[in-house]
């Protein structure tokens, strides 16, 4: 029979954290970030934090409340606009800050799941991302070689998920979660709605139980929006 | 002079049917407003979707289904959701017919910045430097000159750059600008918009031919 | 508006293949591969093909079809038994017979599909694969050097598919599908069902219609068994 | 003597609760009708499935749902499909806990021969050459000699190799045998084998401590 990896919440996911781990948070911007494990990570006043997320959440929210509370001491990350404290604690020095192109974060979190030590990429070619790294030639194009992320826990969040920590992500709220709960050494999912095994479609599940740990239903999601853009239900657009 | 959606109305031309499109941040994020309608493109989003529609109706809002710049979209019909290394894989992997992008600088090699202002401002490069390095065709959409009047065009980038001998075109409030044998081609003035202006507003080299058409914006 | 990709059928969709290129054919044993493209093919007598597909079918179904009738001169796959033809033909030295590991055929494809020109794995290292192959320590583990496959045309088979392009494959059918989808310059798909665009669910696509060019719905579908293994209903058994 | 239902049976024994498994084709296939029931264990055939279940009831075969060994499969709750890439992430990545492989020859420092004959079966490496550069935890399922009788435990390979000092347990029809210091250790006897029918059936360096346990099949 499956693979039980459902555990009570938050606080028995969360257990093992550390002082002085690497964590992967999935996300992007606010859009899919493991809600519930952050707050956990909040509570357990954890620091020395190195964190792997594709952003830094914004002021009040996010890992913006990680960084706070001064928990994080490294960053790495595609993009960290948005936020006022990372800018102050990064150009202060306070906080170490390692940013990576986009696709090669997600590459590399993927890589590091799948035992690819490193690959190579065009992208950073001839810009400070490419320094110290090794460049070589494909088809007379440069390209860098990047190496593979992983992290002593993974935090992730999904739509849907079952017992056997098979996960269904909605929307663009997928992101980098999959990847991430590849790279994991410990991955933890949150979910909105936790179901039996057997209870989802094979075919339709976006990340194998076989890459989650512990998975739990989680509480009082806010799912904050950055940018609310919308159209006005008067004005017909085409736009 | 172009108002910013006039330099997306003058990308817009640029898109051919059965193109997939990358729009950035900004400006590159108004070109979608002028596509024909029912010409078939399709508009990628590296976070996780092709096929971006337009923003909600009010009230329709998911935050579970934003764009690159965190907006709240929509999706058309045929849209696919997928993980950020699968939209990379499309991108770096050339399956993406343009990218518009914005800038900060942009150089007469056809070097671009626009991810850091070093000990000011460092917001970091996204999914700039992987679009500029895998796509064959991109465009930069950008103001002519920045805020201090100071040109963007320039004879080499002074910030750190986000990719190299990469940007073919460049889209401006003043012009439309080609990049080809290490020196900027004047190809189309902005409605109203002279040469002279345009020579006094770029600080690379800039090759002028003997006639500079107007640009025709509907 | 979506990009549509559907053509009438099979002719139309293999319009443009000439002799001497290379292909690449989804499908592991006859699970999942593109029967109606096959068929097309040895229809076109196009010859001196390189055919990427992780095996080469039975003698008288899948690639077989095609090395009955000499069309392959170059077989790139994992696994080649059962099929005598096949084994006849390399031994005797009229096939060309690239032999590589399971998942590094899987990754070398999904890499050339990515803008990934090389990654290193351990697959293989210390064998003949690695023969004429850099090997670099990652760790203290030996890994080898492994390039990306690109074809002029892939030919997948997927379960339902839309008018953008859009597949979803059912079970194990899935596979090589995906991969190969990325990896060719041209990729045809074909499907049981082919719906219009707007009609499958964004969330459950397996493979995005860009990475396609060409579907259509196919005809006749044999999908043929290699091995009927079955309990039987009187027998209950917890195997 | 086991038969290789018996070697499958004892190979079951070395399961634990919570481990994902990978079963070659062959003996090892059989190991998953030897799994006490309600233990939570999974099966993952590298054709793109993770919660294999047993043969399917007469009829109900769908050409679609097989295994690695292409024989028609049913799926368990909790199951789920995926392709050949992620498949092999798993395996590259160290996620399966276990993979039993079938060998034409094992060596005493842990090589393994399975896929080649010079000049006379060439099938293919498949999987297997994933599998073994890879697994943390690889028990080889076997005969203890081959039809002509010769051994196929031996100093050192002959045969193109699969992997090199991988294999750390061997289960055959007559012993199991651990591959440590770059020797084959006795490790328990068939039912009815003696120690010198083992040794009379070993190529390679055994050592035999002085006290060999028969094994426990249920």
């Amino acid at each position: 029979m499956a693979i039980s990896k459902a555990v009570n919440g938050s606080s028995d996911a969360c257990d093992g954290v550390k002082s002085g781990m690497t964590l992967m948070l999935g996300g992007f911007g606010l859009c899919g970030i493991p809600e519930c494990s952050i707050g956990e990570l909040v509570r357990l006043r954890v620091n020395d934090l190195t964190c792997i997320s594709n952003n830094a959440g914004v002021d009040d929210f996010g890992l913006g409340l990680l960084l706070q509370q001064r928990q994080i001491c490294k960053m790495i990350s595609s993009y960290v606009g948005e936020n006022d404290e990372f800018e102050r604690q990064m150009l202060s020095g306070e906080l170490e800050v390692d940013l990576i192109p986009q696709g090669s974060l997600a590459e590399r979190c993927r890589a590091g799941g799948a035992g690819i030590p490193a690959f190579y990429t065009p992208a950073g070619y001839g810009t400070e991302v490419a320094e110290g790294k090794e460049v070589r030639d494909f088809d007379g194009k440069p390209h860098i070689l990047e190496s593979a992320l992983t992290s002593d826990f993974a935090f992730v969040k999904a739509w849907k998920g079952d017992t056997a920590g098979n996960l269904i992500y909605k929307a663009t709220a997928r992101n980098f979660n999959p990847m991430m709960a590849m790279a994991g050494k410990i991955t933890v999912a949150e979910v909105e709605e936790l179901v039996p095994e057997g209870t989802l479609n094979p075919n339709e599940i976006h990340t194998p139980g076989i890459f989650v740990q512990r998975i739990f239903q989680g509480e009082g999601y806010e799912k904050r929006i950055e940018q609310r853009t919308v159209r006005s239900r008067e004005t017909p657009s085409n736009a | 002079m172009l108002d910013k959606n006039g330099i997306a109305k003058r990308i817009a031309q640029e898109i051919e049917p059965g193109w997939y499109v990358n729009l950035g941040i900004g400006i590159p994020t108004l070109v979608a407003n002028y596509i024909p309608e029912g010409m078939e493109v399709e508009f990628q989003s590296e976070n996780g979707i092709l096929g971006m529609g337009p923003f909600p109706l009010e009230g329709d809002e998911d935050a579970d289904l934003i764009n690159a710049g965190k907006q709240t979209i929509t999706a058309m019909p045929g849209a696919v959701y997928f993980d950020s290394a699968t939209s990379f894989a499309m991108i770096r992997g050339q399956h993406v017919q343009l990218t518009v992008l914005g800038a900060m600088e942009v150089a007469q090699n056809g070097d671009i910045a626009n991810w850091k202002i070093p000990g000011k401002m460092v917001k970091g490069m996204g999914g700039a430097m992987d679009l500029v390095a895998s796509a064959e065709n991109i465009i930069v959409a950008m103001m002519h000159t920045n805020r201090a009047g100071e040109s963007k065009i320039l004879p080499a980038c002074s910030l750190p750059l986000t990719g190299v001998g990469c940007v073919k075109r460049v889209v401006t409030n003043l012009a439309v600008l080609d990049i080809r044998g290490g020196a900027f081609h004047l190809a189309e003035r902005a409605p109203g918009v002279t040469v002279e202006e345009i020579i006094a507003a770029t600080a690379g080299e800039l090759i002028i031919p003997n006639f500079v058409p107007e640009m025709r914006i509907n």
